[in-house]
């Protein structure tokens, strides 16, 4: 029996009343973006309704409420990935921002030519192309853990990557495999080098419980709507003193504590890096996905999605053999709920498109990881990824509609 | 709604499941280009032999990865240009990208409101390739078809400055 | 008579259905940020429960249907400031983050020690620190357009200042003063020197009809959350050629073509500066807002602002006299509804604060524009703003208010 | 829901609209320091006249200008210190910014939940000062309360390093 009683959680997302197709929508594109529960869009609904003002230092009863709301949003935040202050969270629009904000403001002040950093053949685009970018600036050097055969880091150099490395900067879940990565050891040795750690933490903060301190990370980001959550918003957290020692990023209302013509000073941490007008409604939303989710425990949640996970990877094997190439650990204990696939010779695209006759959404194509597709050899996989609202009987949906792409496209 | 049955006719199953013309020429007198959509990975290899003198393909040949979708349409569009003075192929490239651009052109963005691309499909015979008409109900799905056609417009631009 | 039926208006934004201390509430911050119309809440409300999935490249209908509505918006904020071209719309979190992106990328790219930026005395902080952050970075010289006593530009040294200059970066009209700034002659000349021209149109794109053709401007900066819409989405407008010489600003999902190890190629614009998952919600409550608002006819809307502006002018002069000091231009005709005033030595925040008792709510403090500030000689002023949804009567309420206030304080 | 005379208490208004210790005092024998807070632009002056000897504040006086509670607050700490011992004064200082600091703390995120700052609430005796307890019902007014009292922080600071 499954930690999470799905058939309720289901209802509290309204998406699931839609069809698609005459058929009820499975959703197996979580991996991509979550879809959000009805207590999120009451929160966001509310906000605009009965306390919308802009924040910080508004004097009227509105703007009190709305920068209270907001700043509450950021306490929840902290708590959930267990940051040891509040002022430690910054919002941004999304974990790649979260990512280039670091990449801008802390490795542009600290990186030079000579200097390198390590990355691994499992990131995301997101981590990607921000050092590619500052890599070709400043002529930092960009280094790659590879990946054993097993789809796991291969460590095997890892004490040569880091000599003379100035950060690690590792995802804690790949989008495409799977793999869970274990920070801390990670961490541990990159301290021992002098480098500094950030995580990239937006598909795991969404399905495992989530504990910077426990991780002795740095940096970590992630994005409000893979976890329930609201678009337009996401988080970077980083240790209080980096962000002290840090110069600001974009320029603006709200960052600043002083404005004169020849120059300004910064406002304290966090809102030295929130320039302009920030996501207010958002933050809420983000605040009230994250209330959402506690409520369900995180451990019931990473529970419920070993149990799906594995009776998707035993039902695939099961039904389809030889036909379906997965990509991703063996060990379903070290990964989590996204299961890429080949299948039978026919394109990702060709099976999302016949899979989505039968309102069964999974994600086809290279899933902004192109780095590791070239690792895999494989120009695109098809994707299948899940969270709190799937169970069993949208595996078996799965299956049945994937038997359908292998009859329609049969040669 | 769209359904299954308006992007996978027939027609464009049976060209992914028994492509034609598929195999190389020697380059030269062919030409060879490869067209490369980086975003799904699907890769369309040209061989097309000009003849100099009458200025039509006397043949061509086809290799290459993808979706159903890109792979039919390579196919389709190396029957359809099989023989064909350039004048029409570059007709036909024409009318199939205003076939598939009426719809992207709203995605895309450029402004247009289609007119002017109703225009070029006026009286070009497009025959089976009328089938890939469908794909314009799956926006995404239009890059894969498009492909072979922008591969093959390179094709001509290069063959063009060879000869020239 | 009104040019907009204010009473209908009101009823369509359900936040005036709230009560503060018992009053109705009287909104008069608009400058600061708008409030939200049902069509807005509804339209974003519909794309969560019916139509959400993350945009780009998914290809089931919902994936499908998601990115339409937001490409769709793309097309709506194009047309409603008379963008040439729908892909000259970079959605971005804000029009601060929209002028960062430009001194990020284009700047940076092309301006060099030596090189000048003109700006003026009454910038907001959004247009004025990104500046100086590259001023510092780059040893980019700042010159300053100086303000008439009437609190319009003085143009008096414009050829000077504009000599050897590359961009200049004006506000269409000040959040602070009310001043619309005449941009088609600024641009002329700027453009007869060489410089380029950003617009912060953050204050002007609300509240008067906007066309980028007619001003012949290079960017143009604003923010959905003063037009009605959501917060945490805003836009860049540029002109094509300039978005397509520009380096790539944030890394990341999207903004790419491919990526290598050793390095990656730009997505098509205005894609390549969207980096990650976009606000994509917020980008269909943009357009709604750009809808509701365009019904109303953005004639109109300037036509009632005139008529309340004017009314509140008169008002407070006729009512309070020498305890009055008005911070903006005389002529109604040359400016915008935000009206800035020093009231009889009370401070703004203390009046602020007796307003909210009567639940009128305006903003104190120094509207991030402490430079303009520092040539006023305040350290602080009220400001009062209006929109589609305010009327005589709110500007009533607002006397009544202050004149209590007044009596509070009384020495 | 907080209401205006939960802020604007008559003690307060009266430090306000006569404001006590105003004016300034010769410098030495008194300290002076400025405090500014740039966000509203109040802005404080502070003449402090520390007896050496006795380890008390022999004299102090005001200036600046900004909001009713900043000026009050400004106000209403001169009468509190002068003539008090030091180590008066700086139990006063951690006892009012406690009695501020349980919002603040919620506000500004630094994680505690207060407990230890009721400890420093404990067993002193604020007076007129407790009049300024409404503000904390109004988070952005504690700034303007507190001014003040950093500025007297800072007097103390530079007044001990001078002698040492
Ligand atoms: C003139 C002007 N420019 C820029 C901004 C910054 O807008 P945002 O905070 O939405 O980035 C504002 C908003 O206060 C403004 O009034
Ligand atoms: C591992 C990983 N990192 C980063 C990102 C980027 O997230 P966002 O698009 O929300 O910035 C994603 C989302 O696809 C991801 O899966």
């Amino acid at each position: 029996m499954s930690a999470l009683d799905v058939a309720t959680i289901k209802r509290d997302f309204p998406i699931f009343e839609r069809e698609v197709n005459g058929k009820r929508l499975v959703y197996l594109d979580s991996a991509s973006s979550a879809q959000k529960p009805l207590a999120v869009l009451d929160a966001m609904d509310d906000a605009y309704r009965n306390h919308y003002a802009n924040i910080h230092r508004g004097v009227y009863t509105i703007a009190e409420e709305a920068t209270a709301a907001f700043e509450d949003a950021r306490r929840k935040v902290a708590r959930f990935v267990n940051a040891p202050r509040t002022d430690e969270i910054v919002f941004t629009r999304n974990a790649t921002e979260s990512i280039n904000l670091v990449a801008y403001s802390w490795a542009r002040a600290n990186l030079n030519a000579g200097d390198a950093i390590v990355l691994s053949h499992m990131e995301h685009h997101a981590n990607v192309v921000p050092w590619q970018i500052l890599a070709a600036e400043r002529g930092v050097e960009l280094r790659w853990i590879p990946m054993t055969a097993d789809f796991r880091l291969d460590l095997t150099n890892l004490e040569q990557l880091l000599d003379g490395a100035r950060l690690l900067a590792i995802s804690a879940m790949s989008n495409v495999l799977g793999t869970i990565n274990d920070i801390r050891p990670l961490a541990d040795a990159a301290h021992a080098h002098g480098a500094l750690v950030l995580v990239d933490a937006c598909q795991y903060v969404p399905h495992v419980a989530t504990d910077v301190q426990q991780w002795d990370a740095d940096f970590i980001a992630f994005s409000s709507h893979k976890i329930l959550g609201p678009t337009g918003i996401g988080a970077l957290w980083a240790r209080k003193d980096l962000l002290e020692a840090m110069p600001p990023f974009l320029g603006g209302g709200e960052m600043i504590r002083d404005v004169r013509l020849d120059g300004f000073t910064t406002n304290d941490v966090p809102w030295k890096f929130e320039a302009g007008t920030p996501a207010i409604v958002e933050a809420v939303g983000f605040g009230a996905a994250i209330d959402y989710i506690s409520a369900l425990g995180m451990d019931a949640v990473r529970a419920h999605e070993l149990l799906v996970t594995r009776y998707a990877l035993d039902s695939l094997r099961d039904r389809f053999g030889d036909s379906l190439t997965i990509y991703g650990p063996s060990n379903v204990d070290g990964r989590g709920g996204a299961v890429s696939f080949l299948f039978d010779g026919i394109h990702a695209h060709d099976i999302s498109q016949v899979l989505d006759e039968d309102a069964v959404c999974v994600r086809a194509g290279h899933h902004c990881a192109k780095p590791l597709m070239r690792q895999l050899g494989v120009p695109a996989t098809t994707r299948a990824s899940f969270y709190v609202y799937n169970d069993e009987a949208d595996v078996d949906a799965l299956i049945e509609a994937l038997a359908k792409a292998q009859k329609f496209f049969a040669v | 709604m769209a359904g299954l049955e308006d992007l996978y006719r027939e027609i464009i199953l049976d060209h992914y499941r028994s492509p034609r013309n598929r195999g190389e020429l020697p380059v030269p007198p062919a030409h060879k280009v490869e067209g490369f959509n980086p975003l799904c990975g699907d890769e369309v290899v040209l061989f097309l032999d000009v003849d100099p003198e009458t200025d039509t393909v006397r043949d061509v040949k086809i290799a290459g990865q993808g979706c159903s979708i890109s792979q039919a349409s390579t196919s389709m569009m190396s029957a359809a240009v099989k023989g064909k003075p350039l004048s029409e192929v570059r007709q036909l490239i024409r009318a199939f990208k205003a076939l598939m651009s009426i719809h992207e052109s709203k995605l895309e963005g450029d402004g247009g409101d289609g007119s002017d691309l109703a225009a070029e499909l006026a009286g070009v015979r497009l025959g089976d390739l009328e089938a890939l008409q469908g794909v314009v109900k799956f926006p995404v799905r239009i890059k894969c078809a498009t492909l072979a056609w922008n591969t093959l417009q390179q094709a001509l631009d290069e063959t063009a400055q060879t000869q020239a």
